[in-house]
């Protein structure tokens, strides 16, 4: 697997990203500054990493939607190729229109950092192929804007197409209204585009790859990308 | 001869908070009047904050040396060596006072402050905590402020990217007009790697690295140091406000730049901004330093030297760079997107000399503006010792559980789970021990090599026995990194005091002084930086805060999977007890939260047994013996033990108090150098072997069971229910409608 | 040239910091308001000189940067 | 009654968001942009029926929560 995080002015898990990707396939992802015009040769993974890409500032992930790399990024998922955004990197995708609706302040408001329960909705992606369809993983979310909402339309054909990965969940793996931290609609944790090649998620799968962090789940969805990857 | 523009009064000068005979100080140093410009630079280099004129005398006798400690305090951080060519910068800082006039800015550009100290050394940071204090709960400015410094320290250190592992948060009527805001920023540095602020060679060029400079925060040195009144209104305007996104850059360009061997001496813009740092460049390197103030980026048109020397714009550098690595320098400013500016150069004449197109605003003599600054030695008078109270004296006001639960459910032990989920603790990957343990655990780049951290003062002891308080807070963070295995290696302080002019309050800074000082030596646990915040107190009141010597302390751990948590882990350990016995009920949280009594001398600290207890848990723990530890602090034994239980959701059973031990006493007692354990029925004879052999007290109380709180003839308590009173105090109050 | 954009929430979208805000101005004793709406202000400094050019312009700003047009919608004022 | 709060930076206060935004739009290609400020816009509606009644108590909710006058001015706007 040759993976790529892209790192933009105030990005700040692109290293966390880095060290899950490398514990996954062995060799560490080649890290690719915003103002680069072009992925290196053979990427077939690309990572919008956590953070405060230009400090957040007017609105999440709007200034680094529209950094040069960002064509070579839309491009490459045109072409079927991964693209997977965490947290910062998931609202600089629903900026850039490369997955659907946009992330808000979370309905409490504040920033949350803490783990949550997530259930994983389908193991038929590249992303979630090494989990259970239904299975209940744990990992920790650190947001104050992950307030996952669209227009009605929206919504429904994201559903209806089943393009959510992961839902907010409780303890047991049940989903209700209640359920998410931050409000989002329908409690989506994580969203897949329409060929499920491109992957945003709020929480960080990469904090939760080692005994030392409490949980392991997140490493599953390292794995599945490298499995699907080596089998393509 | 310089032109001087404006004719300098006693009033300008009293503004400037140079008392009369600091000014003639002044005048003999220049042997002329001083111009406006140089007024100003002479009163933030003279005033409290950045000259320690007060404390200075005292600081001297704290311990500073030790076999690990590369740089002790006089840089931005101190570096201890932690082996494998690394080391641990760390520093505490406060912005008590702007944090108090604007809550979210004030304490975000705290962090932001803190933060630079520790990379202008060279060292990436892996960790922040902050030491808070807030008046009362029910004083109408609590909550906002509690809201408003919460936010600034979780939005400045979130966006930064560090995680926000630990701190203290405690509430009290002596801070109603003046919150204590500390923060404490923690990094990780190669030892041949350092960097300091001493410039050398003639003629190199001095270059300014960050945001444009604006009007922002000028005087703000001198307000930090000015007494809170009804008036402090009017100084608003100099609040500065945060960028962490510049920051964020500023640290990756510092970090890429050192890389390149292009910085010879680099120094952040804190305190008194381009004035502090350039005097101190050029007086630690005993050299002068030219500045042509043109070519400092500014933010706004038209701003004259005065206001370019004064101004505290955050998230700004200044450094000299090698001349012949100009060209890789300016590449990496390019690509990180900073302003930058060669803004003057070093200079052999031994002056500070300040220019703007070719007008000289300031010359004076370098050397002498730092080593001439006033120093003090105040009077003060000892704090009037108070009567140990005997715990048989006093009446408890309602059965051991009941007082258990109600204790939990208090301000000041209740559960910080709201605050510290504001903060991103697990960015970075290292965090192995969350907040709401004894001290925070960090690894160091994923090894085995991890750090603790923990900051810790009972102001209610210092307030009552400012030397054994002093003693206490360095005693309580040595114990509290003991507790999770880790060898405590340094610390950091900060002094927060009320006014050094009022003998009793000087006499509350000279006695905890003098016990940080005393722990420090006994325990080897040497004071590598710190900070001094003086008058911190209300001017309409009078009302001086509680005397806050917060400490610092930072751990080593070899392997960070052979430590220690507070949580129970499984039901059947023993349940021990490190130390003596409880009986100590004065100036207790008992007895202020359940019997409105704030009385009593506080619990004696006796070192050498705190040296000895505190050893002897550590080694357990790093033979893998222990299950769970806790020290016994705030609210005494009952409180430890009910915390270890909520964390682990798993239940104990306890024996009742020996016979003769007030139940209280024993429960809520909250005597020194003790730890609870939680050992494997297996190991529990080796545990207690070693112990002894340590000549450690230790006898076994109970052991862990189910999901209630027994106590034998006192009855027992659900965990639900004691969780429902520990978790919900804090949510409650800050939705309560203000 | 000076011109003031307002970036605002489309209707129906959920608007959490009005919401808290709301809450919060009850809790003040602020008992007569009946929904709040948080939204954004820009005020920009543009060359142009010609009010048409200029707000074309600025259209054209908020179109690709300054509202996201999923979610808000925008109003442009020159001021002179 | 609606009315409309705005909250702007106070003259020389930094303001991080402004400059950020005029990066971008310079990276876009808007070279005619010489300054952006960021503000905030709050759109109440009050149970007032009087226009002067209203701005009073609006005034008010600004000193104590919308605006921080440390370092931001308001300006507040009936809409009828
Ligand atoms: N209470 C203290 N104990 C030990 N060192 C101190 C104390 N207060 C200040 N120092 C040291 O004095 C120096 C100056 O401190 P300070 O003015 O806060 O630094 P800076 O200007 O870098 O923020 C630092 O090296 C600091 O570590
Ligand atoms: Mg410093």
């Amino acid at each position: 697997m040759k993976a790529a995080v892209i790192v933009f002015p105030g990005s700040n898990r692109e290293r966390d990203m880095a060290r899950a990707l490398k514990q996954a396939v062995g060799t560490p992802p080649a890290m690719v500054w915003h103002a680069e015009t072009a992925l290196p040769a053979g990427t077939d993974l690309v990572v919008l990493p956590g953070g405060f890409s230009y400090g957040d500032y007017l609105r999440c992930g709007a200034i680094a939607a529209l950094s040069p790399i960002m064509s070579a990024v839309s491009e490459h998922a045109k072409r079927g190729g991964l693209v997977l955004g965490v947290c910062n990197g998931f609202q600089i995708l629903c900026e850039a229109r490369l997955l659907p609706g946009v992330l808000v302040r979370n309905a409490g408001v504040g920033f949350l950092c803490k783990p949550v329960h997530l259930r994983v909705e389908t193991s038929a992606s590249p992303f979630t192929r090494g989990y259970r369809r239904g299975e209940r993983i744990t990992v920790p979310i650190a947001h104050g804007e992950g307030n996952w909402v669209a227009d009605s339309e929206t919504v429904a054909k994201v559903e209806d197409r089943g393009l959510v990965a992961f839902r907010y969940c409780d303890e047991r793996g049940r989903v209700s209204p209640g359920t998410s931290p931050n409000g989002a609609t329908n409690e989506i944790a994580g969203l897949f585009n329409a060929k499920k090649n491109v992957l945003g998620l709020m929480p960080h799968p990469e904090n939760a790859i080692e005994p030392a962090h409490g949980s392991t789940d997140g490493f599953g969805l390292f794995l599945s990308m490298a499995g699907a990857l080596a089998d393509a | 001869m310089i032109p001087n523009d404006t004719i300098i009064t006693p009033e300008i000068v009293a503004s400037h908070g140079l008392k009369p005979d600091e000014y003639d100080r002044l005048l003999a140093l220049l042997g002329r009047t001083p111009t406006m410009t140089e007024l100003g630079i002479t009163s933030a280099m003279w005033n409290e904050h950045c000259s320690y004129k007060s404390s200075r005398v005292h600081l001297k006798t704290l311990p500073t040396k030790g076999p690990r400690v590369i740089h002790g305090p006089g840089e931005n951080a101190g570096v201890v060596d932690i082996g494998d060519g690394m080391a641990v910068v760390f520093k505490m800082e406060s912005h008590n006072h702007p944090s108090y006039i604007e809550p979210y800015q004030g304490a975000a550009t705290g962090v932001g402050g803190i933060l630079r100290d520790v990379f202008t050394m060279g060292a990436r940071p892996i960790a922040c905590l902050n030491a808070l204090r807030f008046g009362a709960p029910e004083h109408p400015k609590t909550r906002r402020l509690v809201a408003g410094v919460v936010a600034g320290i979780a939005g400045y250190g979130n966006a930064f990217g560090v995680p926000t592992v630990g701190g203290e948060v405690n509430f009290h009527s002596a801070y109603d007009g003046n919150c204590l805001v500390n923060a404490m920023a923690v990094g990780i540095a190669r030892t041949n790697a350092i960097f300091t602020s001493e410039a050398t060679g003639v003629g190199r060029p001095i270059v300014y690295l960050g945001s444009k400079t604006g009007r922002d925060g000028i005087h703000g040195a001198t307000m930090a140091s000015d007494v809170f009144s009804e008036g402090s209104d009017e100084k608003r305007p100099t609040v500065q406000v945060g960028d962490p996104f510049a920051e964020k850059l500023l640290l990756e360009a510092c970090l890429e730049l050192m890389a390149t061997g292009a910085v010879i001496a680099i120094q952040d813009m804190g305190a008194a901004g381009l004035t502090c740092s350039a005097v101190e460049m050029g007086a630690k390197g005993g050299l002068g330093v030219q500045l042509d103030l043109e070519k400092v980026p500014t933010r706004e048109p038209g701003m004259t030297p005065y206001e370019i020397m004064l101004s505290e714009s955050q998230e700004r550098m200044l450094m000299v760079l090698d001349p012949a690595k100009e060209a890789v320098a300016r590449d990496v400013f390019i690509k990180w997107g900073l302003d930058f500016a060669v803004v003057g150069h070093t200079t052999d004449t031994g002056r500070f000399v300040i220019s703007m197109h070719g007008d000289v605003y300031a010359d004076m003599p370098i050397q002498e503006l730092g080593d001439q600054s006033p120093l003090y030695n105040r009077p003060w008078v000892a704090s009037v010792k108070r009567p140990t109270l005997a715990a048989d004296s006093i009446k408890p006001p309602c059965g051991t559980l009941e007082a258990l639960q109600r204790l939990m459910a208090t301000p000041d032990l209740a559960s910080r789970r709201w605050v510290w989920e504001h903060y991103d603790h697990v960015i970075g990957g290292d965090t192995v021990q969350l907040p709401g343990g004894d001290a925070a655990i960090v690894r160091i780049e994923g090894g085995a090599k991890a750090l603790a951290m923990t900051t810790d003062v009972t102001p209610r002891y210092c307030f009552a026995d400012p030397f054994e308080g002093g003693k206490q807070a360095v005693a309580e963070a040595w114990r509290n990194l003991s507790s999770v295995g880790a060898l405590p290696i340094a610390l950091t302080d900060n002094l927060n005091f009320g006014s050094p002019e009022r003998p009793e309050i000087m006499g509350q800074f000279v006695g905890c002084v003098r016990g940080i000082g005393e722990a420090a030596r006994v325990l080897d646990f040497p004071v590598v930086s710190g900070n001094v915040s003086l008058y911190n107190e209300n001017k309409v009141t009078g009302n001086a805060i509680l005397p806050t010597p917060a400490i610092g302390g930072v751990g080593l751990i070899e392997d960070w999977r052979k430590t220690a948590s507070v949580a129970f882990k499984a039901s059947g350990h023993a349940i021990l007890l490190i130390g003596g016995e409880g009986s100590h009920l004065g100036a207790s949280i008992y007895l202020r939260e359940l019997l409105m009594r704030e009385d009593g001398a506080p619990p004696p600290v006796d070192l050498t047994v705190e040296k000895r207890n505190g050893d002897a848990v550590r080694h357990l723990i790093g033979s893998g013996l222990v299950k769970a530890c806790h020290d016994v602090s705030d609210g005494g034994l009952l409180v430890a033990v009910a915390e270890m239980a909520l964390a682990g959701g798993i239940g104990a059973k306890l024996k009742a108090e020996p016979k003769g031990v007030p139940a209280h006493a024993w429960f809520f007692g909250e005597d020194q150098a003790r730890y609870v354990l939680a050992v494997a029925k297996d190991d529990l004879e080796t545990v207690m072997a070693r112990l002894r052999d340590a000549g450690t007290p230790v006898q076994q109380i109970g052991e862990t069971a189910g999901r209630t709180l027994t106590i034998s003839r006192h009855g027992s308590i659900s965990l639900g229910d004691l969780l429902k009173s520990h978790e919900g105090w804090f949510p409650a109050f800050m939705n309560a409608a203000n | 040239m000076r011109a003031r954009v307002v970036v605002t929430l489309k209707a129906g979208v959920l608007d959490p910091q009005g919401k808290a805000i709301e809450g919060a101005l009850s809790g003040l004793g602020f008992s007569g308001v009946d929904g709040v709406r948080q939204g954004k202000v820009f005020d920009l400094v543009t060359r142009h000189t010609d009010p048409t050019k200029a707000k074309a312009e600025i259209g054209a700003m908020c179109e690709r940067l300054l509202a996201n047009t999923v979610i808000e919608s925008y109003t442009i004022e020159i001021m002179g």
